[in-house]
């Protein structure tokens, strides 16, 4: 893998940035609100355009690891901070970034401990950049528990629906995954005879004979994999996106997820590939059974977040099936499922939010006729559903269809079965959408305000987002291209 | 000839187990302090029939002593029963939680 | 089968039987009487192995000394009165499990062990003599026995005085 | 088949044709959703500038004799590669020109229809989603671009249908439309993953040459076959995916008359008709589209006997006229259902704008009402839907009569009698049903004075809002002109489309004179036996049909083919499966999962029970634990 250094830290200046923000918001007094949230639209606006100068910035001829920043840390142990960003990682880091901003941008209206929401979820968003922009194993796991432990108080404290269940299930569901990931880190790292958490130096081929990486790839698969919803650990997340705040709930499904998924392909996959493909075909079938069982569970929910919460579900299994290929072209439509689902719901919970801050429920029971009230808002929440359902030119479409492609290459059956999951999922988005949106208006709604230019920003960015990506797949898919055809290629 | 010694343990196993049954399952301080006297007691069984299998005054010895520190403990138990019981009005050991 | 053997047959039924009805009386003036009874048999089976002298301090302090200080208590106290809640499931299922592996366990012990079916040789340990070999061989634990007992009594007497005597 | 060289100013008139509607609709999307007028205008600016580039192109081209092909890149995933481009040859021609003609006038004719409607910027920006996605599709040169727009005309008619979201019947048949037509489409893109996996393109072209049979076995050719029918079926409303169709007549009747008639539903048939050589390497896959068009066309019709309201006839009848097209293709017969397409195209969106007119005026969608209310006394359109009528059974000299009788003949080419048989009675089903519906409109029976008062009151009304007659009245005119003309171009439209297929015409040869007399005579038959029914004075106005109770039934509940759909759904979709996962995640995972955790939770304080509580369980443990230390050093 080439390797670039950075002339200017860039990938530490989008960390800077946020713990700066972190910092600069614990100095504020509790009372100014305002001067919160303008500093953290300023700092979280700073890590966008960063992530998006890295996005446009890559040497896609180039490819390999850019950006790079190393220096040791504990030498004795072989630990160094060690940042680097490729083909997979930028688009994640991008997706952070306009989570991000939206996310602050969403919670504009918030009034309850707006010193302490915003602080943490700087904390939990250092923790997920970290995450996507480190090339050290130890740093990664510390980066992964960092965004884990602010979830816990984010819910329990300024949540809804059942809130100390949903975030004493998470926290302990994560924790959970990353009890798996610390040993399999531990064991890969004794094993390797390296001495050293350089994720880089590990990958050397032949660090692992096949039974070690079989064994540290189940436990990484699971314990990441719980993160990124796969099949029967999937309970949380439902759970959790129902209980957790709008601008939370973005995160968390939007990036969060995504952290899971990312963490399987950055070290499981990369590490173990042999172990990957020892196990590539129960991660198939996990996958197929989330993608048809979210639909059909989904369709059976009457609560709006229950609702995306299980979409989420299926469309993460859709990740899973793309990772489970073995294929350039599953690994490009996973992270591009990655990248689009985050988006999509990011969109799909901003709008609920605003949604259930007016109308203060979140039943489609009792929502109805939005579109003749709130014509943007539900027009917003319209996009967002069909983009889940995977129309045409809108981002996910093409991540999905470049997955049921490889899938249908490499698992004939599963590909089959997830393309019919597609009919469900239609059924069921449309079911949330008719319920919410469509019918006659209802007194009780009828006074209520639609969204207004500047709480609108946020949902424009991401709708846009969602159209340039889908009209212009090919930006992202060259991007994704330059890690994953020299890695699949490298395969022994 | 008496009988093996196998069957002098046997017979202080046994009362030993019913001491421990009572002092584990009944509720009431006083029994309980009961079943560590038949424990004990038991114990002394054993050590007398050891120093007749062996023919040494050393078992006969210990069984002296057991018969003292019975009597210290049950005095002591028995005085501790008084207090506790004067303090919550009751033997159950259930009420000294 | 000799003599010997059948009377340390009999006292062994009479030791386990009285035994077995002092732990599961209810009534805890029946249940001390029983052990006296039991304690009489341990009494005579020390007898029986020789030894006199401790059969006889066995009738005066156990029998003698140690139920009647529980008697006194009973009374005392007037226990008898109180419902106890008669040997209850979640005591009385562990500690038969553990029974039962503790006879397990003892029965390997002791048929495993080929040693342990010679019989016992009848002597008798004179308690002159035992006295001397007492007071030669373990004059030490002797004492640490009297100090114990000396501080046993001392405790006792300040457990059993009213705690508002000293406020 | 080779592509002959393009010009760039061809590439650009096509880009600009293509993606012009798409701008106007993302422009009034952001921007122009307050001004109407400017909506409006937006919209039917960009598809008039889609009108001229169609028949600029198809003026350039009219000679064409090979297709041109330009190709880009939109996507490339390893082995994945989506072209975007755009393939023009006389098929694709044709229908570019059929969809712009049919969204300029309709859109023309929606300036007076959805005059004063709440949502009519939206409405002419979703025209403008349609417009591009279809011209789009027509113009795709490859099967993902095609399936990639084939998806979006399915969005934008699920936002047109349910354009009224207020109406629940409105909203749910949107949605019965979406996720019936993606039934098929799953089917479809089933399809096209299995034609990608073994020939490893899905150029149109390359599907058409004669190389595919080289490279994938008969079965397998049968199967993807089969598969890309399942579209088609899905889209054109065949049996058995064919219970949307009248339930999307919830949208407002232009839209009706665009997509749900003569364009989008089309766009099966014209799917159909781009891979014809590619389903012609199959005769199994052919014949079941023959069946399957044969039955949707019967059952259709049989339909539209009964139905009471005007749109729904009409829907059905497109049905059965889509059968037509896919038994004349399957039969082998590719001008003639082309041509059946076209013409039906001009006459089906007549049908539609003239009775939208009558529903505008009348606001009412049963024809016995329209018919009392005094239907007759709007001239204009009572003769362009007797003229659209007479064409769709197939009465000379109107276009549906040349059409049909193509079909017919290609039929009576075939072996087996049964379809040729199915045809005919077809026609006479079909001259029934629309001539029904006339005469009802034209003869009411029972004029009641209140009726009349409306009537007058209604003329009343109609002098003020007359300006949008007028917008109204120039699109029926103009289509009522192709109508009567269309037919007389057969031949020059044969020799346009054949000059791309040649060898596959000669079947088309076996034209009998003994044919047309049968088939018009039965046409004609129809229209005296609806004469003796409903048109004459003394006419009971109840058809033969309905003196037969269960058959009434039958026909009236669809077959009950919906009502299967519906507790297929609601027993095994939502309370099968669904069900039983949702109950699965609560019970089993989450139950386990909480169980897991009280495992813990209750263990934990069983251990702590022995630090904290009875004085005997430490007493216990205390045995245990000397025990087992004695077991362990013991032995």
């Amino acid at each position: 893998m080439p390797i670039a250094y950075a002339h200017f830290p860039y990938l530490s200046s989008i960390l800077f940035s946020c713990v700066a923000g972190l910092l600069i918001i614990l100095f504020i007094p509790e009372d100014k609100k305002d001067a919160i949230k303008w500093v953290s639209a300023v700092c979280s606006g700073v890590t966008l355009l960063l992530s998006a100068y890295l996005f446009f910035a890559y040497d896609k001829t180039q490819g390999g690891l850019q950006f790079v920043e190393k220096y040791q840390w504990v030498p004795s142990l072989g630990i160094s901070y060690y940042n680097g960003a490729d083909g997979f990682g930028l688009p994640m880091l991008l997706l952070t970034g306009i989570v991000f901003f939206t996310g602050v941008l969403t919670m504009w209206e918030l009034e309850t401990r707006v010193k302490e929401f915003f602080a943490l979820i700087f904390l939990l968003v250092s923790g997920v950049f970290g995450m996507f922009m480190s090339m050290d194993l130890f740093f990664i796991f510390i980066w992964f528990d960092v965004s884990l432990f602010p979830m816990y108080l984010l819910i329990a404290v300024w949540g809804s629906t059942r809130k100390e269940y949903a975030a004493m299930k998470l926290t302990l569901y994560l924790l959970a995954g990353s009890a798996l990931v610390l040993p399999a880190i531990i064991y890969l790292v004794v094993k390797s005879g390296f001495h050293t958490f350089d994720l880089v130096a590990l990958m050397h081929p032949g660090t692992f004979t096949p039974f070690q990486q079989k064994f540290a790839f189940i436990l990484l698969y699971i314990g990441f994999g719980i993160l990124a919803g796969v099949w029967p650990f999937h309970t949380w997340s439902p759970t959790g996106h129902v209980a957790a705040p709008t601008a939370v709930s973005m995160i968390h499904a939007g990036v969060l997820m995504k952290i899971g998924a990312f963490g399987v392909l950055r070290v499981g996959i990369f590490l173990c590939p042999e172990g990957w493909q020892y196990w590539a075909h129960l991660m198939a079938l996990l996958a197929v059974i989330g993608i048809v069982y979210g639909v059909f569970v989904g369709l059976s929910q009457t609560d709006l977040k229950f609702v995306i919460g299980y979409s989420s579900v299926s469309h993460m299994g859709i990740v899973g099936l793309g990772l489970a290929t073995v294929t350039v072209e599953g690994l490009n439509g996973a992270v591009f499922q990655m990248f689009a689902h985050g988006v999509m719901t990011a969109l799909f919970f901003s709008s609920v939010g605003y949604i259930y801050d007016r109308t203060h429920t979140k039943s489609i029971v009792e929502l109805g006729g939005l579109s003749r009230t709130m014509p943007v808002a539900s027009g917003y929440l319209i996009v967002a559903a069909l983009t889940g359902i995977g129309v045409p030119c809108l981002a996910s479409f093409w991540a999905e269809l470049t997955v049921f492609i490889s899938s249908f290459k490499v698992y004939p059956l599963y590909g089959i079965l997830a393309v019919c999951a597609l009919v469900v999922s239609a059924l069921f988005m449309l079911r949330v959408v008719q319920r919410t949106c469509y019918g006659p208006p209802k007194e009780r709604f009828a006074h209520l305000e639609d969204v207004s230019f500047k709480l609108g920003i946020p949902r424009m960015i991401l709708v846009s987002v969602i159209v340039i990506f889908g009209l212009f797949p090919d930006v992202m898919l060259n991007m994704i291209q330059t890690a994953s055809i020299p890695f699949i290629s490298g395969l022994p | 000839m008496i009988v093996p010694y196998s069957h002098v343990i046997v017979l202080a196993g046994i009362v030993f187990l019913m001491g421990m049954f009572c002092a584990v399952t009944r509720r009431n301080l006083i029994m309980i302090l009961l079943g560590l006297e038949i424990m004990l007691n038991s114990g002394a069984i054993a050590f007398i029939g050891a120093a007749l299998r062996w023919q040494l005054l050393e078992g006969q010895a210990i069984a002296i002593f057991i018969l003292a520190i019975a009597a210290a403990e049950v005095s002591v138990g028995l005085a501790l029963i008084v207090c506790a019981y004067r303090r919550k009005g009751s033997v159950d050991p259930g009420a000294y939680n | 089968m000799t003599l010997y053997s059948i009377i340390f047959y009999v006292l062994a039924v009479l030791i386990i039987a009285s035994t077995g009805l002092a732990i599961s009386r209810r009534n805890l003036v029946h249940a001390v009487v029983y052990l006296v009874i039991s304690f009489f048999g341990v009494a005579m089976l020390f007898y029986l192995l020789g030894a006199p002298f401790l059969a006889a301090l066995e009738v005066i302090i156990y029998a003698g000394a140690i139920m009647v200080l529980f008697l006194f208590i009973i009374m005392m106290l007037k226990v008898e009165a109180f419902e106890e809640r008669f040997f209850p499931i979640r005591q009385w299922l562990p500690a038969l499990g553990m029974c039962v592996i503790f006879i397990v366990a003892g029965a390997f012990m002791i048929l495993g062990d080929p040693d342990t079916r010679i019989p016992l040789k009848a002597a008798a340990a004179e308690p002159v003599a035992f006295g001397h070999y007492l007071f030669q061989a373990h004059w030490l634990a002797i004492e640490i026995i009297s100090l114990l007992l000396l501080i046993v009594l001392v405790a006792v007497l300040y457990l059993g005085k009213r705690k508002e005597q000293y406020k | 088949m080779t592509s002959t060289p393009i010009s760039n100013w061809t590439v650009l008139m096509t880009a600009v044709t293509a993606v012009l509607p798409f701008v106007a609709f993302l422009l009034i999307m952001v921007f122009t959703r307050k001004n109407e007028r400017l909506s409006a205008g937006l919209s039917i600016g960009a598809v008039s500038v889609s009108l001229a580039g169609a028949l600029f192109l198809i003026i350039q081209y009219r000679h064409l004799t090979t297709s041109v092909q330009y190709a880009g890149k939109w996507l490339v995933s390893g082995f994945i590669t989506i072209p975007v481009g755009f393939l023009l040859d006389p098929l694709s021609l044709l229908m570019l020109t059929i969809v712009t003609v049919i969204c300029f006038l309709v859109q023309i004719y929606s300036l007076g229809y959805m005059a004063g409607d709440r949502g009519f910027s939206r409405y002419y920006a979703f025209m403008s989603l349609f417009a591009w996605a279809m011209i789009s599709l027509t113009l795709s040169a490859s099967l993902f671009q095609l399936y990639v727009f084939w998806e979006l005309v399915g969005l934008s008619s699920y936002l047109l249908i349910g354009f009224w979201y207020e109406k629940f019947s409105a909203s749910e048949a949107g949605k019965k439309a979406f996720v019936m037509t993606r039934l098929g489409d799953v089917a479809f893109m089933l399809g096209l993953l299995l034609v990608l996996m073994n020939l490893g393109n899905l150029d149109i072209l390359k599907l058409n040459s004669p190389m595919v049979t080289a490279v994938m076995s008969p079965g397998l050719i049968t199967l993807s076959a089969l598969l890309i029918f399942g579209g088609v079926v899905g889209k054109s409303a065949q049996f058995p995916l064919l219970t949307w169709l009248p339930d999307a007549m919830e949208g407002p009747t232009p839209v009706s008359a665009l997509l749900h008639s003569a364009t989008m539903v089309a766009a099966g048939v014209f799917l159909f008709a781009r891979l014809f050589p590619f389903f012609s390497h199959s005769a199994t896959a052919m014949t079941v589209c023959l069946a399957v068009g044969t039955i949707s066309m019967l059952l259709s019709s049989t339909m539209a006997m009964v139905s009471r309201d005007i749109k729904q006839v009409w829907a059905y009848s497109t049905i059965s006229q889509l059968g037509y097209m896919i038994m004349g293709l399957a039969a082998g017969g590719y001008v003639a259902g082309v041509f059946h397409l076209t013409t039906h195209a001009g006459f089906k969106a007549l049908l539609f704008l003239c009775s939208g007119v009558f529903i505008h005026q009348y606001e009412t969608n049963d024809m016995f009402d329209i018919g009392r209310k005094g239907g007759r006394h709007l001239k204009t359109p009572m003769i362009c839907m007797v003229i659209a009528a007479a064409a769709l059974s197939g009465l000379p000299p109107f276009s549906g009569f040349f059409s049909k009788e193509m079909i017919m003949a290609q039929l009576a080419g075939l072996g087996n009698p049964i379809w040729l048989t199915a045809g005919l009675a077809g026609v006479f089903l079909t001259a029934y049903y629309a001539f029904r519906l006339i005469f009802i409109i034209v003869f009411p029976k029972e004029i009641n004075d209140e009726a009349a008062q409306e009537n007058s009151a209604v003329h009343g009304h109609e002098e003020t809002e007359h300006h949008h007659d007028r917008e109204m009245a120039w699109p029926l005119v103009i289509l009522a002109a192709i109508t009567v003309v269309l037919g007389f171009g057969k031949k020059m439209l044969q020799g346009f489309l054949s000059g791309r297929l040649a060898g596959v015409e000669e079947m088309a040869g076996h034209h009998s004179d003994w044919l047309l007399y049968v088939s018009v005579s039965l046409a004609v038959l129809g229209l005296v036996v609806t004469w003796m029914e409903f048109g004459r004075r003394k006419a009971g106005q109840i058809g033969f049909v309905e003196r037969i109770p269960a058959l009434k039934s039958l026909f009236l509940e669809r077959w009950y083919i919906d009502r299967m759909y519906r507790r297929l759904l609601d027993v095994v979709i939502y309370r099968g499966v669904s069900n039983i996962c949702t109950q699965n995640d609560n019970r089993v995972i989450d139950g386990s999962i909480d169980a897991v955790c009280d495992g813990t939770v209750k263990s934990g304080r069983m251990i702590s029970d022995l630090h904290l509580s009875m004085i005997q369980y430490k007493l216990l443990v205390m045995f245990v634990a000397v025990f087992f230390l004695a077991l362990y050093f013991f032995f």
